[in-house]
């Protein structure tokens, strides 16, 4: 069975950071279409600031992943502090004890920040949000894993729902956020959070990926 | 983008530095960077406090003051403050009388305010909220709770910052803020995009000749696109959804006309000749009138109208003293 | 452009309208229609005239009213009022104990105030004038005759307006007004142009990426075309000739930064933060500094600096209250 | 001898005011280049109220100067309301008792006007200003009228004078008025009150030259 050391963390996450400043400006961009145009300013400056407190430390997936959603709700804010904030903090206590995650633990981990975030949202799929993203990723995750135990398929399972949960805000029209003005006027674009949240995904995928080794089990 | 700015990305944190050099008897800092105080607030008084993002200058800053605000949490250009922001705000308010936190609806500030309120309960600090709905353009009456804050937060801050001062308990203090707000009705028209200075280009766009009704403060698309008509003619497209929002005929009213930023108030004074004569027609009675940048988008060019149903209890508070960098009344 | 107006050859007597309405506490109508009065202007005393081209708001109607001026005569925008508009503005004031007229060194304005003060005589009005010329940028100290009359007018006017409140005779709110606005170096950058309604089109041009340093407020050149740098370069280069201008060094100033009228008022206040460091560095103390649009050019970028030295005759005038639209303090 | 009819004076005025609304744009293009842009709006405003005023009314060529010189003090405000108010006050002060002008008094009206201009402003010719095409035209019209006193011959000298004065404004470097802050980048642009006073004196000629008679003296 393959596992992720969760006892280095810092990796991933710096990862993550790489994944978010490399796209501040089209994350903008895709906000900029159907809100106020600043996603990708409030996230990367986010990101960054987590990414300059975690450097050179050793620190276990839990504290770094918690060092992240402390950070976004500490510095950037606006929707994408509180909503990614609690993500990410319902994901770093999931894992909280744990040296290795197997693929139910990395399941647990996904399902556990979608709940921490359900507490302060009330925003669900199909509203043209971040959640439209997280939702079917972490389905299509734990479908993969019913099926098969099999990390790498799992993880495989998880960038395809995320990039169909993307790719689904297209045609939506926005229910929630600033988007949710234009109405029918905001289809035929992609939510902003949804893509950052499919970014996110898919780099945390690659990565965790990368970094499976066989477990001793 | 012409700017007088350092580093895009920092200019909420250069601009409050400025804020703090100019105005010592209107500003304190805090333990948080992205919070300032009224340094002279009673101790014994409800603590009024608000927040939001920047570039809506005066608001938010320009509110805090003697019966205004006690502490301000500063967000991002157009973007909500942190929940650590809020929670700091409560702790540098006066709060052994609880919390007052007057705010607008936008996602981002119900999220950070929700999630401030629950750790300022850890500390046993009371915070009771009302959220400014007052935009009518932003939903029907039906759908009130989805409608967005706009200058009618001006009132409500007015007003619950008189309350307070005169000694109102926390829950006649949060009555009477609903009350002022629920009695606005306001809408923009925007002529104008703006820019966020860390972006660099124009926030959306309107075309040149045309104007956008129902606009929302940081460029959300209104109820229609129009060609720019005259001011006359714009007052009546203002006039038309805030006197069917209420029923204001025979009551006594304040008007707030708030510039966008770039709309020079000469053209305002231009607007409000045109609405007086629409309201005189409705037989509703001016009991004050604002004019000026109150609550701005940058550079935006456009205005906002604002109209407040008073009675007994709202005229004195919206007449009590005053003293903040927006409104200074005596 | 993209203006709130009517006909754009009637933006003056429209917003004349607007004001009227909005504001009968601190505005009558007089014979004059280019003429507003403050009503309430005690008899007795000297009388504060002062008059400009419109498109300054809120100068110049935004310095009517208590401890302020008494009457104001309204021009074109960007053009001086009328000889016939100033006498009536002098008729309107308080003018048994004489009049002062405070207004800037303009062409237009030396010419219609020169004729105005000639007809009052006939009249028996004694008029007195202090013709302001605070503008570093628009000649060399040796030809202060020749600058232009800025943002120290609203000092000017303060301080004239603050003495004859309280009861000095005509000589003596002149002899003050006069101290007051040769207390005053000043001086604008400007980062974008402006369009006068009845013209339709930019006034002048600023390339983008580049800032015209000493500019007037009607866009007249300044001393400099230079690209756009940071807050902080900006600030050393409006602090450079305004230091050279007097010897401020050890005394306390007051500090007025207006915006020209589309700068948000963030970006003013990040400007301040780096003045005040550098009055700090150079030893001058700050008794109070005030920040907002005071003195704009339409929807022009930009700012000016105003310092103002201090001494203990000109502080209780400039800190005495005052009830206006553009300055109230209690 | 060659007179002008000074009892009908509405008609030539009428024929200012045209040339002054006709040139609005013009005139507030050329003040553009190195001013604020308004002179056009400024003097087709004064001229045009003037016009409306002395509509339909039979009127003295000094009554006529007269309401335009009160008309532009009163209305136009800025420079030129007391600059060409003083100039036309002056030319109607001049011809009050007169029913017919001869060469000579014209050209005692307009050295009057220049005079009464003369002492509400301290411009002088070389300051790019209206004076330096009003003193060199009346100048020109005062040596012709010297030579000859053939009033055609005199008329044409004013409008050559005019035009050479408002020529001469393309290279100086301003010194009074918005413009001086300009310095020496004024040079190259023509003055605007120079233009406008070249159309008013060449239009005033013509229309005095169509109107001349053989006085019978
Ligand atoms: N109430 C909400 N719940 C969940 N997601 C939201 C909500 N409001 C906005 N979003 C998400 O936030 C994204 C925009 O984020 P961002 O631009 O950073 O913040 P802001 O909307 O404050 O400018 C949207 O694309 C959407 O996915
Ligand atoms: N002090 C002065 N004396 C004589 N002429 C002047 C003076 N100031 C300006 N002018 C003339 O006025 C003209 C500009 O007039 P106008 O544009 O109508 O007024 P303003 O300069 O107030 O905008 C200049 O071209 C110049 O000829
Ligand atoms: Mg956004
Ligand atoms: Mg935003
Ligand atoms: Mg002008
Ligand atoms: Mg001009």
């Amino acid at each position: 069975m393959q596992v992720l050391d969760a006892t280095q963390g810092r990796d991933i996450l710096e990862e993550l950071v790489e994944v978010i400043v490399d796209n501040r400006q089209y994350l903008s961009d895709v906000d900029g279409a159907i809100g106020d145009g600043d996603h990708g300013i409030n996230m990367a400056k986010g990101f960054r600031l987590c990414g300059e407190s975690i450097a050179g430390q050793s620190l276990s997936l839990s504290k770094a992943l918690g060092t992240l959603a402390t950070t976004l709700m500490g510095s950037i804010g606006g929707s994408m502090g509180p909503l990614y904030g609690s993500l990410f903090m319902g994901m770093a206590k999931s894992v909280k004890d744990k040296n290795v995650l197997d693929a139910k633990d990395f399941g647990e981990m996904l399902a556990d920040g979608q709940q921490s975030l359900e507490q302060i949202s009330d925003a669900k799929v199909g509203d043209k949000c971040l959640l439209d993203t997280l939702v079917p990723a972490i389905e299509s995750y734990r479908q993969a894993i019913e099926v098969s135990d099999d990390f790498p398929n799992a993880l495989q399972a998880l960038r395809n729902g995320a990039q169909q949960g993307r790719d689904s805000t297209l045609d939506l029209e926005a229910k929630i956020g600033r988007a949710a003005r234009l109405g029918e006027r905001s289809c035929g674009h992609l939510d902003a959070g949804a893509v950052s949240c499919c970014l996110l995904l898919t780099r945390l995928a690659d990565s965790t990926e990368r970094r499976l080794e066989k477990a001793a089990a | 983008m012409q700017r007088i700015i350092n580093d895009p990305d920092n200019v909420v944190d250069d601009a409050i530095k400025g804020y703090l050099r100019a105005s010592p008897s209107l500003f304190a800092a805090t333990d948080h960077p992205r919070v300032l105080k009224y340094p002279s607030s009673a101790s014994d008084k409800v603590g009024i406090v608000t927040g939001g993002g920047s570039g809506h200058e005066p608001a938010f800053l320009g509110y805090i003051g003697e019966g205004m605000c006690d502490a301000v949490a500063i967000g991002e250009i157009f973007s909500s403050p942190t929940a650590d922001a809020f929670l700091e705000a409560f702790r540098s308010a006066p709060h052994g009388q609880g919390v007052a936190c007057l705010y607008g609806n936008y996602a981002g500030d119900n999220m950070n305010v929700k999630m401030a309120k629950q750790m300022a309960e850890m500390e046993d600090i009371e915070v009771k909220t009302v959220i400014a709905r007052d935009d009518v353009a932003s939903a029907p009456p039906a759908e009130r709770d989805k409608r967005r804050g706009v200058a009618g937060e001006v009132m409500m801050w007015k007003i619950g910052g008189a309350a307070a001062a005169r000694g109102d308990s926390l829950d006649e203090v949060i009555r009477l803020a609903q009350k002022a707000v629920d009695a606005c009705s306001s809408i923009g028209v925007g002529l104008s995009s703006c820019t966020i200075p860390a972006n660099g280009k124009p926030n959306f766009s309107i075309e040149p000749g045309h104007m956008e009704l129902g606009i929302g403060h940081h460029g959300e698309p209104g109820i229609e696109v129009a060609p720019l008509t005259s001011a006359e003619a714009i007052a009546t497209a203002m006039c038309d959804p805030v006197l069917a929002d209420q029923d204001f005929a025979g009551s006594e009213v304040a008007v707030l006309i708030s510039g966008l930023g770039a709309t020079p108030v000469m053209e305002l004074n231009i607007l409000y000749a045109h609405i007086a004569e629409r309201l005189e027609a409705a037989d509703i009675r001016v009991h004050r009138t604002d004019i000026g940048n109150y609550f701005t988008s940058l550079e935006m060019m456009g205005a906002t109208l604002t109209l407040m149903k008073l009675d007994d209890e709202l005229k004195p508070l919206l007449d009590a003293p005053a003293r903040s960098l927006a409104i200074t009344q005596c």
